[in-house]
């Protein structure tokens, strides 16, 4: 199979005769259900939705596997932790005003998981920062598990609710048109996810710490004999890690309803996009993340619902075995790694 | 080779062993005949004057404390110490006897999973020895633990909905030692049934939860739909970590005229959100699994106006003073929200089914002679549950258990009630 | 006990030919062109400074690297392409420039690794304990010892191999390397980090190697060294082959002169 | 010489001793010595159910071992496997209407066939296996990272197939009132014969796996894990290997599926999902990866802490288990794996000289009888 792939006409003739028929099947099972242009267009905006949280989520993946070279399993840990300390924050009594209030349950949310994830790397990973990767794994696999023992704990298993960020004057917080419905929300998600995309960029090339972390991940012992200290990288790229998973956990919040496990499927998801971004570029990551979110929600939207996992985890092994190096390119990894 | 020989030995005496170790089976359990039951006196009956202690009871209670359906344990596991400390004020059940019998409660969490509701399960049969069980909040749990009760022969009262907990479904017949309490599917179907055809629509879709729960209230309110004619256009499960939902296009697209939704919550909570997101005109319909505060606190504005059928407990001051269960409704909310300090927001239905559970045993309890043996004890609770629980007004309902029916309500055992400014209004057919 | 020449009737004919190898990583090229042969019996060796691809040789003719095109042909038979357990199979074995020492097990488990293709019982026999198993396993271990024995190790073959001190790893590689009984060997900078009594002993052992006629290729950075054991040396530069010929010509090469102008290590010829 | 023989017979007398261990505590369970059961061994908390759970994990653990700790092939996956066997053996013995084989011939199986359900486990054996040789030839050519996601992603798909497998599957409902095993009219029932039939099965896979990792083939797996590069250039054929192995485990994990269909008599996909895989791996960890002798202790530690909490603090936690539960196992295991990555099985063999023989990975018989010639 690998074999017939080889050469890159045919990988292309062989991706365009799948994408062709992939959209084939989608619009003959759509209509079979009756699908008009205004279920599709709702589909694929529910999608990018879903699909920029992914993104941001695999940001976080892609900063820590660049320096450190280890896959993040607790990086979903972060989404959730992100999402319940800005509820907890959020349904404390205080006494001030509600819009102040939630953006400090932002503010909140994005810092105490960034500290949750700069300890973890101190606690777990720093220890073990000689192991062997299956151990590795195991360890952030931890985490995860702890993490969300922790959650449920404090919060119960609950679904709680975050109050929509926009104060603008939309009925319910939803934009609609042509039976075409978009929350305010998505709005904002989009925005975080832009303007996360500018920080990054400007800290990896014009900050001198940002441009260390990129000596990192092109060659540690290099940038360990220039004198930069991988163990405070290594550091840095989680607690950025955190921080990113946060931000998406946040923004995430009002569209949905924070619940303590709703980490272990993004973080998947996250990791998916990763990959399909190549696991080593960030722009990979969005795209990867977007498409992933679209693909699965229209797939879901013609098919059943139950299968959405599915979706996902085929495309997952399909690129890891046809195209490691991500569908965006990118770094050989994957198999050859 | 002579490695070979030893291990080979090995195993064949471990073979050996299996074999013989069985050919000593246990003596199997005869069950002595039980009492003729009497007219018993309720539990919290005044004791008389000079009280003869006799051995204690066991009640062994478990629920999904924690995990997915834990907004339906934590209520029941409440009720239940609720319960366990009035009976412990009373000295415990009285039999015809006279002699006062303490009733150990044991309490149990099935973490929501059917695996560890067996494992609980057979640790109150066998470690804790109990003489009767009440438990399991969501169908899955109840159905695994019926098979080890029948084996067992304990008598078991499950809180969870679905009938396949208590008639098996390729016989027909009813297992003998399962009960539960809590109305079904079904009779919450027929309401939901009921209403849509009142409201004149003739085409529905159907979202449920992707567990053992949703799957009933699907099978049910198709049912329950088909038999008035009413298409079920639609139907897709749900799951409660979900972000998306897709399903809600493919509601618009099949263009019916209401949408059921069969969950519990936070998930109900979740779709019913997304529901009126997507299609804000389409009235919601919500099964009784919703009876509680969580749904509303979950869902917020968006549970406006939804319409569903539930147990009568959420608006009993609601109901006239004639209805048999209203005194025994309001006793219940009161202990509750005093045993647990919670406001009303506390109350579910679920507690209630725990309650009547509990009480049938404890009643049934109060049945026993002084000094029959734990099997005995066992059969006869069996027993005085499957005949004696006649017109017997609970939270759910008023019980007629016979052996052909091990729950024996009716659908009018629920109420039809419709949120308003985040309360539930009794909303009765006249009122559609 | 002395081992059988295991290379056996290996006579002056051309073991090894190498035709027109090339080898490119993504844009830049590591081996252009690349023809030679080993005749038999021989000690042959590739040198170069580093970065010549001499490693890169080794890499695509044990079959861990896809050769770019060329060929390679082992005892006549054409074996690019096939996967590196056959090529191993076929009687070519090879040591590491940065050890692969099996860390995880002791230096006689690493040597009976060796003896992997000598043996043939699996899952089954393995499972059940059949005595045939248990004779194999009897004569892997046997078998091993000699080699250990062969090396100088036998003494420490119960310690764990990643106790054993830098120098003794390299030397459990070549034993390991020759438990697979191999026509031609090659080692990858077997001097790399010796000390001078280590070199010399490890000089013996490559003539013993031989002498039992296997069939010996060197890549080698110590000019000292190469030049005392080497037969026939090919130079390498930026993947191509600048030279070839017996040592006294390679040195007096002025293209090798050059290549290595400026570095110490000629300069001790 | 005496030690020598003690040596080259570890593995059986080892087996032979834990074998004598496990009809002990049947036994106490099963006559009841003055009444004096099993469970009273350990003061009520762990309960003889338990004991039959550890011994159906540990079938799958000690694959587990073989597939992570010795091929260093880690899978996040293994519960779909498991599921598998159970699934086949749960749709295939039930005589419910629409399932299993009925579907194709109705009526055809009969009650008195009291091998059918025995030959379903074969069957549930062979199409595990068959699906983990399809699966397993692509997804072992991954590594580290990606491996793990990549089994992680087989796992999941697996598990909602059955979950959205509608009445074939009884879907979330799962597949109820599976029958319990016989030998001819004589049932494995009560849990005491079924305890015994587990463990039998468990020791059995033990003792071939013990084999296994201590030979040739063994060998081969340690290579691959400890340098891919060198075994393949030492003529092992690392894919055959892998895919060898990972197979074995599945269809460990298909054996020891259709025991607990057939104990459970439920099967519904609650158990088989991501947190049953991770739960299967963080018993193998605790057990020590590469320790085959630490599977049946990883196991029982993993259900004692459980049935400890269970036990001892529900009176305090007001009968709540599940959250305690998932910390501490998440903070065992990270714990576990920083300060003894090779388990606890392993640490406590540091204590005892004579358990480390056990639980080192191989019995030394050949090595140390020739070093002691060559010394």
């Amino acid at each position: 199979m690998q074999s017939i792939l080889r050469t890159k006409s045919a990988r292309i003739g062989a991706t365009v005769a799948a994408m062709v028929l992939l959209v084939a099947i989608v619009l003959y099972l759509g209509d079979a259900k009756g699908f008009g242009a205004v279920q599709y267009v709702q589909l694929v905006l529910d999608g990018i939705r879903g699909g920029s949280i992914y993104a941001l989520i695999a940001l976080g993946f892609v900063v820590v596997f660049n320096v450190t070279g280890i896959i993040n399993f607790a990086q979903g840990g972060f989404v959730m932790s992100g999402a319940m300390l800005a509820v907890a924050f959020n349904n404390l009594a205080l006494p001030l005003p509600p819009a102040l209030k939630l953006a400090l349950a932002v503010v909140f949310g994005v810092v105490g998981t960034t500290i949750v994830g700069a300890l973890m790397e101190r606690l777990t990973i720093f220890p073990a920062r000689h192991s062997h990767t299956l151990t590795l794994i195991i360890i952030t696999v931890g985490v995860y598990i702890f993490m969300q023992g922790m959650a449920l704990l404090i919060w119960g298993a609950n679904a709680y609710s975050l109050p929509a960020f926009s104060s603008l004057a939309l009925e319910d917080q939803i934009l609609r048109s042509g039976g075409i419905m978009l929350k305010a929300q998505s709005l904002w998600i989009w925005a975080t996810l832009a303007v996360v995309l500018v920080a990054l960029y400007f800290f990896f090339e014009r900050t001198l710490l940002g441009k260390a972390l990129r000596a990192c991940a092109i060659n540690r012992r290099a940038a360990e004999l220039m004198g930069i200290n991988p163990s405070r990288m290594s550091l840095l790229s989680f607690a950025m890690a955190a921080a990113l998973g946060a931000i998406g956990g946040v923004v995430l919040s009002p569209a949905t309803r924070p619940i303590y496990d709703m980490g272990l499927k993004l973080g998947l998801k996250g990791f998916i996009a990763a990959i399909m971004g190549g696991m080593v570029s960030s722009p990979g990551a969005v795209v990867g993340g977007i498409l992933l979110g679209v693909l699965e929600n229209v797939a879901a939207g013609v098919t059943r619902a139950g299968f959405k996992d599915i979706f996902a985890f085929v495309i997952l092994i399909l690129i890891l075995l046809f195209r490691p190096q991500g569908i965006i390119g990118g770094g050989e990894r994957g198999v050859e790694q | 080779m002579k490695k070979r020989a030893f291990a080979l030995l090995t195993m064949i005496t471990l073979l050996a062993l299996l074999v013989g170790g069985c050919g000593t089976p246990v003596p199997p359990p005869e069950p002595t005949t039980p009492p003729p039951p009497e007219a018993t006196t309720p539990p919290e009956a005044t004791t008389p004057p000079e009280p003869v202690i006799g051995t204690a009871y066991k009640l062994g209670f478990f629920s999904s404390i924690t995990g997915p359906t834990s907004s339906l344990g934590v209520p029941e596991r409440n009720t239940a110490e609720m319960i366990a400390a009035q009976i412990e004020e009373a000295g415990g059940v009285t039999g015809p006897d006279g002699v006062i019998h303490p009733v150990d409660f044991i309490i149990y969490d099935d973490e929501s999973n059917p695996e560890v509701a067996a494992t609980v399960a057979s640790r109150l049969i066998e470690e804790d020895e109990v003489d009767a069980i009440v438990g399991g909040s969501g169908s899955g749990p109840s159905l695994a633990v019926v098979p080890l009760m029948q084996e067992a022969e304990i008598p078991y009262v499950s809180m969870a909905s679905s009938r396949a907990i208590i008639l098996n479904p390729e016989t027909g017949e009813s297992y003998k030692w399962a009960f539960k309490t809590p109305q079904e599917n079904f009779h919450s179907g027929g309401w939901q049934a009921a209403y849509v055809e009142a409201m004149g629509w003739d085409q529905v879709c159907v979202i449920y939860s992707n567990d053992g729960y949703g799957q009933d209230c699907l099978a049910q309110t198709t049912a329950a739909m088909e038999e008035k004619g009413i298409e079920v256009s639609y139907s897709d499960s749900f799951e409660p970590t979900d972000t998306e939902f897709p399903q809600i296009a493919s509601v618009v697209a099949s263009g019916c005229d209401a949408l059921v939704i069969g969950a519990v919550p936070p998930g109900a909570a979740l779709v019913t959100v997304a529901a009126r997101e997507g299609a804000p005109d389409l009235p919601v319909v919500l099964g009784h699994g919703v009876c509680n505060a969580t749904m509303i606190s979950a869902a917020g504005a968006a549970a406006e106006g939804t319409v569903f059928p539930c147990g009568k407990l959420m608006y009993a001051d609601g109901l006239p003073d004639d209805d048999p269960q209203k005194a025994l409704l309001l006793k219940y909310r009161e202990d509750y929200m005093a045993f647990t300090g919670e406001g009303p927001e506390g109350l579910s239905t679920f507690g209630g089914h725990g309650w009547d559970g509990v009480m049938w045993v404890l009643e049934a309890m109060g049945s026993l002679e002084d000094g029959l043996d734990l099997t005995a004890r066992r059969a006869a609770i069996r027993d005085y549950i499957e005949t004696q629980i006649t017109n017997w007004p609970g939270t759910g309902g008023v019980f007629n258990v016979t052996p052909e029916d091990h729950l024996g309500l009716t659908y009018e055992a629920l109420g039809f009630v419709k949120v308003e400014n985040g309360t539930w209004v009794y909303f009765p057919p006249e009122e559609w | 006990m002395i081992l059988a020449d295991i290379g056996g009737d290996v006579a002056e004919n051309t073991i090894l030919e190498v035709e027109d190898l090339k080898k490119a990583f993504g844009g830049l090229l590591a081996l252009d062109d690349l023809s030679f042969d080993v005749k038999g019996g021989e000690i042959f060796s590739i040198i170069g400074p580093n970065g010549a691809g001499k490693t890169t040789i080794f890499n695509l003719i044990s079959g861990v690297l896809p050769t770019t095109s060329g060929e390679i042909r082992f005892q006549g038979k054409a074996i690019n392409g096939l996967k590196p357990h056959v090529i191993a199979g076929l009687g070519l074995s090879r040591t590491f420039q940065n050890l692969q020492v099996f860390n995880n097990m002791s230096v006689l488990e690493n040597v009976m690794v060796g003896r992997h293709l000598q043996s043939a019982y699996g899952l089954i026999s393995a499972s059940l304990r059949l005595p045939a198993g248990q004779r194999e396993e009897r004569e892997i271990a046997e078998r091993a010892m000699e080699h250990l024995a062969f090396v100088g190790l036998d003494s420490v073959a119960a310690t764990s191999a990643s106790s054993l001190p830098f120098g003794k790893q390299r030397t459990l590689e070549i034993a390991r390397a020759m438990a697979t009984e191999p026509k031609l060997l090659m080692l990858d900078e077997p001097g790399a980090g010796l000390n001078r009594p280590e070199k010399e002993a490890l000089d013996d052992l490559v003539r013993r190697i031989r002498d039992r006629g296997v069939t010996v290729v060197l890549v080698e950075h110590d000019m000292v060294f190469v030049m005392g054991i080497a037969e026939r040396i090919i130079v390498l530069d930026y993947g191509e082959k600048i030279a070839e010929g017996t040592p006294d010509e390679v040195q007096r090469d002025p293209k090798v002169i050059a290549a290595y102008l400026g570095d110490e290590e000629l300069h001790l010829i | 010489m005496q030690r020598e023989g003690w040596r080259r017979h570890q593995i059986s007398i080892g087996i032979g001793v834990f074998a004598i261990v496990i009809f002990l505590l049947g036994w106490l369970e099963m006559a009841q010595p003055m009444g004096f059961e099993f469970s009273d061994v350990t003061g009520g908390i762990v309960s003889f159910d338990t004991l039959v759970r550890v011994g159906l994990l540990t079938i799958v653990v000690v694959g587990l071992n073989m597939l992570m700790g010795h091929a260093g092939q880690i899978s996040l996956g293994q519960a779909g496997f498991y599921a598998i066997g159970a699934y086949v053996s749960a749709i295939m013995t039930t005589r419910a209407a629409n399932r299993g084989i009925n579907v194709l011939f109705p009526g055809v199986i009969r009650e008195e066939w009291w091998w059918w359900p025995w030959l379903m486990i074969l069957a549930g054996m062979v199409i595990t296996g068959g699906i983990a040789y399809l699966i397993g030839r692509p997804v072992l050519r991954l590594k580290g990272h990606y491996l793990a996601m990549g089994t992680l992603g087989v796992g999941l798909i697996i598990f909602v197939l059955f979950r959205e497998g509608g009445t074939f599957t009884g879907a979330s409902d799962g597949v109820g009132s599976v029958p319990r095993l016989c030998i001819g009219s004589f049932e494995m029932w009560p849990r005491e014969r079924y305890y015994f039939l587990v463990w039998a099965v468990a020791l059995a896979v033990m003792w071939l796996s013990l084999n296994i990792v201590n030979s040739r083939v063994g060998r081969g797996l340690r290579a691959i894990e400890g340098s891919e590069l060198a075994a393949q250039t030492m003529g092992v054929d690392i894919e055959k290997f892998k895919l060898q192995v990972f197979v074995l485990s599945t269809v460990y994990a298909s054996i020891a599926g259709s025991l607990y269909a057939h104990y459970q008599t439920l099967v519904n996909p609650t158990p088989f999902g991501f947190v049953g895989s991770l739960d299967l791996v963080i018993m193998a960890a605790l057990g020590g990866l590469a320790s085959i002798w630490g599977a049946p202790f990883g196991v029982g530690i993993v259900y004692v802490i459980k049935e400890v909490l269970r036990a001892r603090l529900q009176t305090l936690l007001r009968g709540a288990g599940g959250e305690h539960e998932i910390v501490i196992f998440g903070l065992l295991l990270v714990l576990i794996m920083i300060f003894m990555p090779q388990g606890l099985s392993y640490a406590a063999g540091k204590a005892f000289g004579w358990l480390r023989n056990l639980s080192r990975r191989e019995g030394k018989t050949e090595i140390d009888r020739l070093t002691e010639k060559a010394t």
